[in-house]
């Protein structure tokens, strides 16, 4: 059946590698077990992946489409889906539908700064952007990154981080909550680390992806220090079947998480009604 | 639309006949003293004659449960409708134009669904007009009538010994080509206009609601939602008897012991706590108020803002059927009372 | 009735006015006649539209546990025999205290289904009932219907042996006398004489109807589980289909669930949409309950339910 | 090999049918499958003895150690059904033996109500099993289970409450 849209496409399970000390994060290589497949993509887009028999759940796409070969999934083992996921070996086939939802505004950055604000395993799709960023280095001016955890151990992608603090065309800031021995970066929470870092809001655009209180947080940050709303964007999640706006739970008033967002400026998340 | 033609009733088996010969159809049945839309063997089970059915037919094109995918983890497999196509036979206007608004969510957009898909818009909808309108009816308040055709393929009206068919659309006038028919005379069409007449008129007072979705824009915050939240049980009675509500959940299952694996969609509703509850444990909308404006706000509102149309056709099954009868007729005027 | 009525309200608006209870959770009417409301009243205002009659069919007690108020606020509560009984269940259960409740008994001579008075009137719109010694009066635009009460009274009422609250503060006119032979329990007799296959086809045929709304769990008083079994999801218990196998185990574990719990009051059957037999199930689990363990539920506030106690000498033939 | 998903009702009904005739026609090499819920104090000590004993009995049921009988919630027994177990046993400590005082008592209460909704439901009632045996007592256990795979193969395989997952969508 062509253009069926709940039929999965098929996809190989390349590389796994587990990303934090507890063990609750695992990320995810995958590869189409048919080569011919092609995928076009934007940062800021999910797909929802699946096990027949088990279930199928959302997940923001951590890649990049300017890397070629792959398609990266962080996962945090929570439910019983993403249970499953954890229990998968390398070779193992998965199913994969999307890409689904919009992206981040990549087109209006274009000779912008760019100021990414993350906190904990939502940095996927932000690392996605910055891929993406890097590859189109050209395109865009100043480039911030303020990433946080709790503790270093739950920093994604740590061995990429550490190649992102040794260019010289971004300004990378990590912290973590608690001081431990051996953290020679920053300490304190997101909100209060961007208040001292955020470059001029003059032609910047704020992109902030985090847990919802650090979210909550860093908003009245940002518009205190001059960014207006329409540049700054974030990314939503919620509990999500179909991923095309046709189940009806991720809604927000009338705009369907899967299929408005789930990138949103916060402008358009203040003529919302719901709380996000 | 075309010219309006006369069944005898005593030749309706003739008509259902040729139905049968291209079509799987389906219509109201009594099964096991509940009256419901359901696959029909013969012409002799069909019941014409009763009132509108409490579940809507919008199960027919959106079955409650419904195997999308079968497989075992190698190998996934859709589901393949059967070639032949599907015909509705007394379906009321209120479930006909249901299922345009169905055929809104899942026919259209990027992503249009295949399985509702192949379904209805190969279907032959025959729809019967209401002589008698039963109390809990208001589809008059939604710009509809006892009598409306749209969605209608083929438009049946009762006129006692006969029954007149009235073609609707091109497919509706096509398959009747091959019925031989009389033309309805002038004095059946006049009988058609008065039962049509008497029937709009016996609906209770029709309220205007043209002012209910500006009304709802500024509801969010309304005293109303608690007022109307406490009596309210949060079952999904009133969910699964509308013909316009459409929500799903999608589950696997696994045969024990096995490989066998299916995907499957069922109807879920807005009401339960469920719903929207994340893995995490958060829930966006925690308590049954967050949930009944949801479903408030959803069929009069929010579709409007998507679809140009409020997502209720006044079929009244959740008035009738709500165990604490808290009737949306109130629920409506409130709102716009309250501007 | 009437009589019932306006004493009701007098009583209610006397509790609120010396802010005996800050709430009273009655009936009201409903949008047509043979049907009621649950309402809330919290000012003497609010107690006009009050009813008690043949109609008010909602068991109310289950709004005691959502319905809000300030610690210490007392919540009085019209009950039938029902009612009072799901309160007293609810008592022995840990789920009230008894003093936060103001129990105010009312007469209850049995509650329509309203299925059934639907089916009788054709679907047309009722303006009026009355009741008549042992008639019930529909009466409509250009139409008057009489019929037994009999033949509109909801099934668990014609088996009630307890048209009383057991336990109540204050009553509305005289309790009714029980009337338990009045039809007794020959469906639940009568049914268990048909052969195993039969039985089986029978609850396979009433559960086939099942849409999982789940409106007799929620209309249920004594179904209050914070999370049900059905909806969790981790592990899942049965499956969400509408498969006869999904469908029957939900209402075998929620009669099961509801053993040494159940009141009897019909709320389920009457909730249900479609009209399926839910009582038989827990007619029988009530005799079981009732001859095994000598315990009926909802009479003695301070006893321990059935199920959560046990007697060294219980029966055990069906054991090993 | 693909299987052909037909959607028609019938169809699929037919083939398990089919299924169903050859699983009666080869009833003599059919054996059933019986879950044993056994408690650990007692009847799985009680299986165990009857294994070092060296006492022969039918190799059906598929014993799962549980603390207590008093752990077992009838939802359990109920989904061993539903996955097509043919039989179900749950086996505790006599009276006055529970190791947690009164597990026993409370579930012989819970079995008592189960037993009698599934039975007056049409349940054949030799499906779902109770049986006291201790520690001790490893020749009861093994006479207890050949009991109940003898009921259950008189039974026939389980078809009541059994789900099956296939391509066919069961409401109609």
């Amino acid at each position: 059946m062509p253009g069926n849209c709940y039929v999965p496409i098929s996809m190989t399970v390349d590389k796994i590698r587990t990303e934090s000390d507890d063990r609750t994060l695992r990320t995810f290589d995958l590869s189409f077990r048919n080569k011919e497949q092609t995928f076009d993509y934007l940062p800021g887009q999910f797909c929802q992946l699946s096990i027949l028999g088990r279930g199928e759940a959302p997940f923001g796409i951590a890649s990049s489409p300017t890397e070629e070969g792959f398609l990266r999934f962080t996962v945090n083992r929570v439910g019983v889906v993403t249970t499953a996921l954890h229990y998968l070996a390398q070779g193992e086939t998965i199913g994969l539908r999307g890409p689904f939802g919009n992206h981040y505004p990549v087109e209006k950055f274009n000779g912008q700064n760019v100021l990414i604000v993350s906190g904990g395993f939502a940095f996927t799709t932000l690392r996605s952007l910055g891929v993406y960023m890097f590859a189109h280095r050209g395109d865009f001016a100043d480039i911030t990154v303020i990433y946080g955890a709790r503790r270093p151990g739950l920093l994604l992608y740590c061995d990429e981080l550490a190649e992102w603090e040794k260019r010289d065309d971004l300004h990378l800031h990590l912290t973590i909550d608690k001081d431990v021995a051996g953290w020679d970066k920053k300490v304190g929470f997101v909100p209060a680390v961007t208040e001292e870092v955020a470059p001029s809001p003059r032609n910047t655009w704020a992109v902030v992806c985090g847990p919802p209180v650090m979210i909550k947080y860093t908003l009245p940050v940002l518009l205190r220090l001059g960014f207006p709303p329409e540049r700054i964007y974030t990314s939503l999640e919620r509990r999500m079947k179909c991923g095309i706006g046709k189940c009806g739970r991720c809604n927000i008033g009338s705009k369907y998480v899967c299929t408005d967002g789930p990138v949103f400026s916060y402008a358009e998340l203040q003529r919302l009604p719901e709380q996000f | 639309m075309s010219k309006v033609l006369r069944l005898d009733k005593k030749r309706l088996d003739e008509f259902v006949a040729a139905l049968f010969s291209r079509y799987r159809l389906f219509g109201p049945v009594d099964s096991g003293g509940l009256m419901r839309f359901a696959e029909v063997e013969s012409a002799g089970a069909l019941r014409l004659d009763i009132a509108n059915p409490d579940e809507s037919a919008k199960g027919i094109f959106f079955p409650q449960t419904e195997t999308l995918l079968t497989g075992n983890q190698g190998e996934v497999v859709p589901t393949q409708e059967p070639d032949r196509p599907i015909a509705v036979i007394g379906i009321r206007p209120c479930d006909a134009r249901g299922l345009l608004m169905l055929d809104k969510v899942f026919g259209t957009g990027e992503h249009n669904d295949p399985y509702w898909t192949r379904r209805y818009r190969n279907a032959l909808i025959v729809t019967m007009g209401c002589s008698t309108p039963r109390a809990g009816c208001f589809c008059n308040w939604l710009g509809s009538g006892p009598f409306s055709t749209e969605g209608s393929d083929i438009a049946l009206t009762d006129i006692g010994d006969a029954i007149l068919l009235e073609p609707r659309s091109e497919k509706g006038m096509d398959f009747l080509k091959g019925i031989p028919c009389e033309e309805a005379s002038a004095a059946d069409l006049r009988k058609a206009a008065d039962i049509k007449e008497r029937a709009e008129s016996s609906m209770a007072g029709k309220v205007d609601v043209s002012s209910l979705k500006s009304a709802l824009d500024r509801a969010w915050d309304s005293p109303l939602w608690d007022e109307l939240t406490g009596k309210c049980l949060s079952c999904a009675a009133c969910a699964y008897l509308c013909p316009t509500c459409h929500c799903f959940d999608i589950q696997d299952e696994k045969a024990s012991g096995t490989n066998q694996c299916r995907r499957i969609r069922i109807w879920d509703s807005c009401m339960a706590p469920l719903f929207t509850k994340e893995a995490s444990g958060h829930n966006p909308r925690p308590t049954g108020k967050e949930r009944l404006r949801q479903r408030v706000m959803h069929k009069f509102n929010y579709f409007v803002d998507v679809y140009g149309e409020m997502a209720c056709v006044g079929c009244g099954r959740c008035i009738r059927s709500c165990p604490v009868n808290l009737d949306i007729r109130e629920v409506l005027v409130r709102f716009i009372n309250a501007g | 009735m009437a009589n019932v009525e306006q004493l009701l309200r007098d009583k209610v608006e006397e509790l609120l006015k010396e802010k005996k209870v800050s709430c009273v959770i009655g009936h009201a009417r409903g949008s047509t006649a043979f049907r009621s409301t649950p309402v809330f009243a919290r000012s003497e205002a609010d107690t006009d539209g009050l009813i008690f009659d043949i109609t008010c069919g909602n068991n109310l007690a289950q709004y005691l546990r959502r319905c809000d108020r300030a610690q210490g606020d007392r919540v009085g509560i019209v009950a039938k025999g029902c009612d009072g009984r799901a309160v007293v269940q609810y008592v022995a259960e840990g789920q009230v205290k008894r003093e936060d409740v103001l129990i105010i008994g009312v007469p209850c001579e049995g509650v329509l289904d309203h299925r059934k008075v639907r089916d009788r009137v054709q679907d047309r719109d009722v303006s009026r009932c009355r009741v008549d010694g042992e008639t019930v009066v529909f009466e409509g635009k250009d139409f008057e219907v009489s019929m037994d009460r009999s033949d509109v009274l909801s099934d668990s009422c014609k088996r009630c042996r307890y048209p009383n609250p057991p336990v109540y503060d204050v009553f509305i006119t005289e309790p009714v006398e029980a009337a338990p032979e009045k039809c007794g329990r020959q469906e639940l007799e009568k049914f268990e004489e048909l052969g195993a296959s039969e039985r089986w086809a029978f609850f396979e045929k009433e559960f086939a109807k099942c849409i999982r709304c789940y409106a007799c769990r929620n209309a249920c008083p004594m179904c209050y589980c914070e999370e049900c079994f059905v909806d969790q999801s981790d592990p899942q218990w049965f499956g969400k289909s509408t498969d006869l196998s999904d469908t029957m185990l939900f209402h075998i574990v929620r009669a099961l669930h509801t053993a040494g719990r159940c009141v009897e009051c019909g709320a389920c059957e009457r909730a249900c949409p479609l009209g399926i037999n839910l009582s038989l199930l827990n007619q029988r689990v009530e005799r079981e309950v009732r001859e095994r363990f000598g315990y009926t539920p909802g009479l003695v506030p301070d006893q321990i339910p059935a199920m959560a106690a046990y007697n060294e000498e219980d029966k055990q033939e069906f054991i090993l | 090999m693909k299987e052909r998903m037909d959607s028609t009702r019938s169809h699929q009904e037919h083939k398990a049918d089919d299924k169903r005739a050859e699983r009666t026609e080869t009833r003599n090499s059919w054996q059933p499958r019986i879950l044993a819920f056994l408690c650990n104090w007692c009847s799985y000590a009680g299986a165990d003895l009857a294994g070092v004993s060296r006492i022969q009995y039918p190799p059906n049921i598929r014993a799962v150690r549980v603390p207590c009988s008093g752990r077992v919630n009838p939802i359990f027994i109920l989904k061993c059904l539903q996955n097509g177990f043919d039989g179900v046993l749950v086996s505790g400590c006599h009276p006055g033996d529970c190791h947690y005082i009164s597990g026993n008592y409370v579930a012989r209460r819970k079995f008592a109500v189960l037993k009698t909704v599934l039975e007056f439901m049409g349940l054949e009632p030799g499906r779902v099993q109770f049986s006291w045996v201790s520690a001790g007592e490893g020749e009861k256990f093994a006479q207890v289970v050949t009991r109940v795979t003898e009921d259950v193969k008189r039974l026939g395989p389980a078809r009541k409450l059994v789900k099956a997952v296939r391509s066919s969508d069961t409401k109609d």
